[in-house]
């Protein structure tokens, strides 16, 4: 054994030394079929993105990749490629696996752009990935359309070749906040992790309770990888908030309302960032997590429907069936940006990139993701941002009142009387 | 007044569980001298393993510990005679790589098993009960219970049985021990298994408080470091003491500054962590070792 | 003194070295100049590379690939020729890309004018040294693993006093730089931050003072005892491992545009460039580069076709690294009857 | 036991009384926990001499040895080197001083050739910091091989130190000692696992550098190494001074011989 390792180790020595001459670039994880390409005179549009499949970020990954396999697999075998001038174009889309590492990722974007020669690319996940790969596609001039970079700092770098399709991260709780200001809350409390995002998230939270008459009574910030949060919901409880609003990770879900339990805290409505609209905190926590609002960027119930991918219902349904699973928002959004380039390829009956981006500009339409309009700063302002709370053990969709599905319950009961 | 006690109950009850999570970290440095950076990864199995017995066989996570303390024992055993013997005579540098190369392969292994989707046991007991105007978590409560009764029945095993004083004579002279005919690879083998048997132990009883995902491992690794450094090494005592102070800080500081405060506990943690090592490098009370001998 | 009486048997030096058949003069040959006039070849080589016209990849990668090396060549001054164990030096590179945002974007701090990128980059090596100085004057008086351990504290604690520091550094949500890229800029500026590195690492294993280090490696008590100030030496020693990392960090903070402090002062930082040392071979000039070029060829070609094993398959890496090859690839090949594989390597040599 | 008495006796010393010491210790102390390892010990080495220090198993003397080469600190006390108080001095610059030192478990850097040790040991009282940015200069080389040549080890300069076998372990220790030409030398257990021809080797070295006017401080089981060389002889027990005088006095004394042989 010891003997076999030895000359293994040697083996790989050796090849490290011959290999170590050439710089070689890493090697792509998804390489596209080149083979089927070259046979006809085709048209092809070749997109990129660096998306997690290994790494921190992989579990989120794997559902931005899928959303854009569903895209992908629709727009070349049912819709019969992007339509420019007459023309159907096949969609090639490189992907690669930028392990959620920075490092890594500048590098794959560099080498979509540089060496791919993509026509445009798709965001990665993570406001983080973003905010550093965005940076490149800036510099070269390249459009990069994303739907999982939801913190504020992404767009105030005046850079004009980035979009994004969801609901920037400021009006995440715009719309839980204001119905439950109409349903008579007065007060709220705000615990968020210190990160771009949920920075985000709560200072927008801050400027809707004041807009809709709500008192901020704390505001209190946790580390990433946070273990125990007793002393914010100690501090809380004193305060006896009407409505709590937290979060950051998934994890920090399933901590606050465990710890607000623990502790006998009782706001009449919890609302928490990132968690609430997945089935699995439903299934973890079980029924503790009843009662609990999240603001969601999409929802499978909502009422929004557009030409190409039907009705969010319809698209739920075309997931499951392709993936094995329901899609989560994250998917939906990647779709959706998938979707929102393809629309605008087609307004601007061009590849080039000053028309697509006018396109992009200038686009108004309804999916089944929900509105998309981008204003100056490649946000989509358009779109509402929607909240659900859980109810008997469902994810049930509650504002905007357009797209609801169910009645808010509201005051939420005391954990003793549950 | 009301939250100072409540601050003091929460600190305390968090400090019991830094004490039993602790333990493991403690004595296997304080008797090999491996800091093992795996340890967390030890603590993240054990609440998976609860979780998957509570999940699938509907087993109390309290309960499933009787089938976790022997299973992870072997899996400390084996580990440490396959791999941790080999190397802990050589330089330290190589002990912290290689406990660190086996907290990156149990993270992701965790990761491919398990997936990167949260978990949690929800377990019926999860509220809490009014005592003296303070509110006490129940589960917490018991973990506290539970790591008191754990670490005085440790104690009374490293103090009194033949076994235990073998342990204890190997950390204090190897050479000394291995005369007087103990063997040591045992010793060592016996140490691990106890110490992760002990980890997994505190993972699975916070597995209803938090959750639990693949990369929950390493905050807790440098915890268990900074108490071991208050408490000293593989002291008993020193990993209460060590424990309660640093969930006490925590706790207050979390209430008493606004705003940032959790943020500030976190960070106090650490930076207590240098001032020690940098003040007092045996510990707020001495340890098992001198730590001041020349390492390795 | 003068000299003793001479010395009666003299006849001794046959024989001695057949002992270990191996490439050890190649290796002697290598710390002198011929090593050194390899390397200026071999740094000549790489600046012509980029009129080879190759894509701006290739430059990003060469830069990327020109900050491991610099960085483990770094670490191994103080890990691997004098001994500590530093598993925190990340913090010189957080550091370093922290002073590099706060001084070029001027915002946190309202520095008017903001400071240019040539300016805050000697800043940021400046900085990292002196925090170098601050930390290292309590923490380089430790021994062992205590040593080790308090320098990842350092990190960690770093970290988060940077994120509750949110006025000065912007806090978790971490700071913009402005969007400046110039591949081929970078890739000759960290060619010949590289390039100064490594010749001054050669340069300091020649001198007294580098053989001081690994005397205080070997037996810290009796270089004290024979007249060496170590502490002096230790501190030097880590403050230019720190400048340099600062340097480093500040460019990569420049490069990559956006920083965080989960970006920055990350553990795995250290890891990789202990993991390069010691496998390239620690203490040596020329195995800590050789160590990082592997490193990154093994995880961009071998592992990215293991998918989300590949990370799993690092971890094990690291272990085998350390059970059959601690001397690394350098020390394997070079000498010795240490490892495994030099016994194989010698019995090779015997055979012939 | 009865310690004390054989203090109070003035000893006639072979030396000079009104020569200054090269060497001196006045009610040195040093405590481990409530344990004193030295306890008030007075003691002088004159230029030119060899002295032995002998003493029972962990009676003190490798600590006294450790609180004059100042690795130790020292809880009471002083001790002056060439007039000098070095209490509060660090090791380095006792060395630079002219104070080498030699230890019970040998300290070589295992790792560096016999060269290589040789040459990073030499006087760096001299040495400024653009020096030790260059490497070692000619003459360090020279009398580096001059030293190995004396000690008889030449033969073994490019072997690395950790290959040598313990006696020849201990002649390169002496030869880093050596090195940067000091005034004293105290030397723990020279002879400690070498072999009866080394020995005498060692022996006859001391000698000769004695000749040359260098100073020793010994500690040795050996009684006839001690007997051989030295001219004065302290007897340290329970980190007390038990006697001190010439070897032969030192021998007939009933409290050392109760000390070595228990009671």
């Amino acid at each position: 054994m010891r003997q076999f390792l030895s000359y293994f180790t040697l083996l790989l020595a050796g090849s490290l030394l011959l290999t170590s001459c050439g710089l070689a670039p890493p090697a792509p994880v998804d390489e596209p079929e080149t083979a089927a390409a070259g046979a006809d005179a085709e048209k092809v549009i070749y997109l990129g993105a660096a998306v997690s499949e290994t790494g921190k970020y992989s579990r989120e990954g794997k559902d931005t990749r899928q959303g854009y396999g569903l895209w992908l697999d629709w727009v070349n075998n049912e819709y019969g490629g992007v339509q420019i001038d007459g023309e159907r174009y096949r969609v090639e889309l490189i992907m690669y696996d930028d392990e959620g590492d920075p490092d890594t990722a500048a590098r794959l974007v560099e080498k979509l752009i540089s060496e791919d020669q993509v026509d445009f690319l798709l965001g990665p996940y993570s406001s983080s990935l973003t905010q550093s790969t965005s940076a490149i596609a800036e510099k070269y001039g390249k459009i990069m359309i994303e739907g999982n970079g939801a913190a504020e700092p992404l767009f105030e770098r005046g850079f004009r070749n980035l979009f994004a399709v969801l609901t920037p991260a400021g009006n995440y709780t715009r719309s839980a906040l204001q119905l439950l200001a109409e349903q008579g809350a007065k007060s709220v409390v705000i615990a968020y992790e210190d990160t771009a995002f949920p920075t985000s998230v709560a200072e927008g939270a801050q400027r809707w309770a004041a807009e809709y008459g709500l008192e901020v009574l704390g505001v209190e910030t946790y580390p990433v990888n946070v273990a125990d949060v007793s002393g914010i919901m100690s501090k809380f409880k004193e305060l006896e908030p009407d409505i709590f609003v937290g979060g950051g990770h998934f994890n920090d879900a399933v901590l606050f309302i465990r710890s607000a339990k623990e502790l006998d805290f009782n706001p009449k409505a919890m609302v928490i960032t990132v968690g609430p609209s997945n089935p699995t905190l439903i299934e973890e926590v079980g029924a503790d997590a009843e009662y609990v609002i999240g603001p969601t960027q999409w929802e499978a119930s909502m009422s929004y429907a557009d030409d190409y991918l039907g009705t969010a219902a319809e698209y739920a349904a075309r997931y499951q069936d392709m993936w094995g699973e329901p899609p989560t928002y994250q998917a939906a959004e990647s779709t959706a940006t998938a979707l929102a380039l393809h629309l605008a390829i087609e307004q601007a009956g061009s590849l080039d990139t000053d028309a697509v981006r006018t396109a992009l500009r200038n686009l108004d339409v309804v999916t089944f993701y929900g509105p998309i309009s981008f204003d100056e700063k490649g946000r989509n302002a358009a779109k509402p941002m929607g909240a659900i709370q859980i109810q008997n053990g469902e994810i049930l969709v509650v504002a905007p009142t357009h797209a609801a599905v169910a009645e808010l319950n509201y005051p939420a009961p005391a954990w003793k009387d549950r | 007044m009301d939250q100072l006690s409540q601050a003091l109950v929460s600190g305390l009850l968090l400090g019991g569980f830094y004490a039993i999570m602790v333990l493991g970290f403690s004595v296997i440095w304080g008797v090999m001298g491996v800091i093992n950076l795996a340890h967390g990864e030890f603590l993240m199995i054990g609440a998976y393993l609860a979780w998957g017995l509570f999940r699938f066989f509907g087993i109390d996570p309290f309960a499933s510990l009787a089938l976790i303390l022997p299973l992870m024992f072997l899996v400390g055993y084996l580990l440490q005679i396959t791999l941790i013997n080999r190397i802990v005579e050589r330089p330290h540098l190589m002990t912290l790589l290689v406990t660190f190369g086996v907290s990156i392969a149990l993270a992701n292994l965790a990761k491919i098993v398990f997936t990167s989707d949260p978990r949690n046991v929800a377990v019926a007991y999860s509220g809490s009960f009014q005592f003296a105007g303070v509110t006490f978590p129940i589960v917490k409560t018991i973990i506290f219970a539970a790591a008191l009764l754990i670490m005085g029945g440790l104690h009374l095993f490293l103090q009194r049985s033949r076994l235990g004083k073998s342990i204890r004579a190997a950390a204090q002279n190897k050479t000394a021990a291995r005369i007087v005919g103990v063997d040591i690879n045992r010793v060592y083998a016996i140490t691990a298994g106890i110490c992760i048997a002990l980890t997994a132990a505190a993972g699975a009883m916070l597995s209803p408080t938090q959750a639990i995902f693949p990369f929950m491992g390493p905050p807790f690794t440098l915890k268990a470091v900074t108490i071991t450094a208050l408490g000293g090494l593989g002291r008993i005592p020193g990993a209460l003491m060590g424990g309660l102070v640093l969930g006490v800080t925590e706790i207050f500081v979390a209430t008493y500054v606004a705003g940032i405060g959790t943020n500030l506990g976190v960070a106090t943690s650490f930076i207590l962590l240098v001032l020690i090592l940098v003040v007092r490098p045996q510990g707020l009370m001495g340890g098992l070792r001198p730590v001041d001998a020349e390492a390795d | 003194m003068t000299n003793g009486p001479p010395a009666d048997k003299n006849g001794n030096e046959t024989g001695k070295k057949a002992r270990f058949p191996s490439l050890a003069p190649v290796h002697s040959l290598l710390a002198g100049w011929t090593g050194l006039a390899l390397w200026l070849l071999l740094l000549l080589l790489l600046a012509l590379y980029p009129y080879t016209g190759v894509s701006s990849l290739a430059l990003l990668v060469g830069s990327q690939i020109f900050v491991l090396v610099t960085l483990a060549s770094n670490w191994n001054l103080i890990g691997g020729m004098t001994g500590y164990v530093d598993f925190g030096h990340a913090v010189f590179f957080g550091v370093g890309a922290y002073i590099m945002a706060i001084l070029v974007t001027g915002a946190p701090l309202l520095i008017s004018p903001q400071w240019g990128f040539w300016q805050a980059l000697p800043a940021s090596g400046a900085a990292a040294a002196l925090f170098a100085l601050l930390i290292g004057l309590p923490t380089l008086r430790l021994k062992g693993p205590y040593f080790s351990i308090a320098m990842l504290g350092t990190l960690v604690a770093m970290r988060e006093i940077v994120r509750v520091s949110r006025p000065i550094t912007g806090g978790g949500i971490g700071l913009n730089l402005p969007p400046v890229l110039n591949r081929i800029g970078d890739y000759y500026l960290m060619l010949a931050i590289m390039g100064l590195v490594v010749s001054l690492i050669w340069w300091i294993q020649r001198s007294e003072f580098g053989q001081s280090l690994i005397a205080i490696r070997e037996d810290e008590v009796g270089a004290e005892m024979r007249g060496i100030n170590t502490t002096l030496h230790k501190i030097a020693a880590f403050m230019i491992a720190a400048f340099f990392t600062g340097v480093v960090g500040g460019f990569w903070a420049w490069q990559n545009t956006f920083i965080d402090p989960d970006g920055v002062f990350v553990e795995t930082r250290t890891v990789e460039m202990v993991m390069m040392s010691m496998l390239g071979g620690l203490g040596t000039v020329w195995g800590p580069p050789l160590g990082a070029v592997a490193i990154y060829l093994l995880q961009n070609l071998l592992w990215s076709n293991l998918f989300e094993w590949h990370l799993l398959a690092l971890g094990l890496l690291l272990v085998l690294i350390v059970l059959f090859m601690p001397e690394g690839i350098l020390g394997t090949l070079g000498d010795r009857s240490s490892t495994s594989l030099g016994r194989l390597l010698a019995r090779f040599g015997r055979n012939r | 036991m009865a310690i004390g008495n054989a203090d109070r006796v003035p000893q006639s010393t072979s030396m000079a009384s009104d020569q200054q010491p090269l060497l001196e210790g006045r009610t040195v102390s040093k405590y481990f926990g409530g344990l004193a390892a030295v306890n008030n010990v007075d003691f002088a080495v004159y230029p030119g001499e060899i002295v032995g220090l002998i003493g029972p198993n962990g009676s003190g003397k490798t600590t006294l040895f450790d609180c004059l080469s100042r690795l130790q600190k020292i809880d009471g006390g002083k001790i002056t080197f060439k007039g000098q108080d070095v209490t509060r001095a660090r090791p380095y610059q006792v060395a630079r001083m002219g104070l080498s030192r030699t230890f019970q478990s040998v300290r070589v850097y295992r790792k560096m050739t016999v060269l290589r040790n040789m040459l990073i040991s030499h006087q760096w009282r001299d040495t400024s910091f653009l020096h030790m940015l260059r490497p070692s200069p000619a003459s360090t080389a020279s009398r580096a091989h001059q030293l190995l040549d004396f000690l008889q080890i030449e033969h073994l300069a490019h072997e690395d130190a950790g290959h040598l076998s313990g006696g020849q372990r201990r002649l390169l220790e002496i030869g880093l000692a050596l090195m940067p030409d000091p005034e004293i030398l105290l030397l723990d257990e020279a002879t400690s696992g070498v072999n009866p021809t080394l020995i005498e080797t060692i022996k006859d070295r001391i000698r000769t550098l004695n000749q040359q006017g260098k100073t020793f401080l010994l500690i040795e089981h050996n009684i006839n190494f001690i007997a051989d060389l030295c001219s004065r002889v302290y007897v340290l027990n329970y980190g007390e001074k038990l006697a001190e005088g010439t070897p032969q006095e030192i021998l007939r004394n009933e409290a050392v011989i109760d000390a070595y042989f228990g009671a």
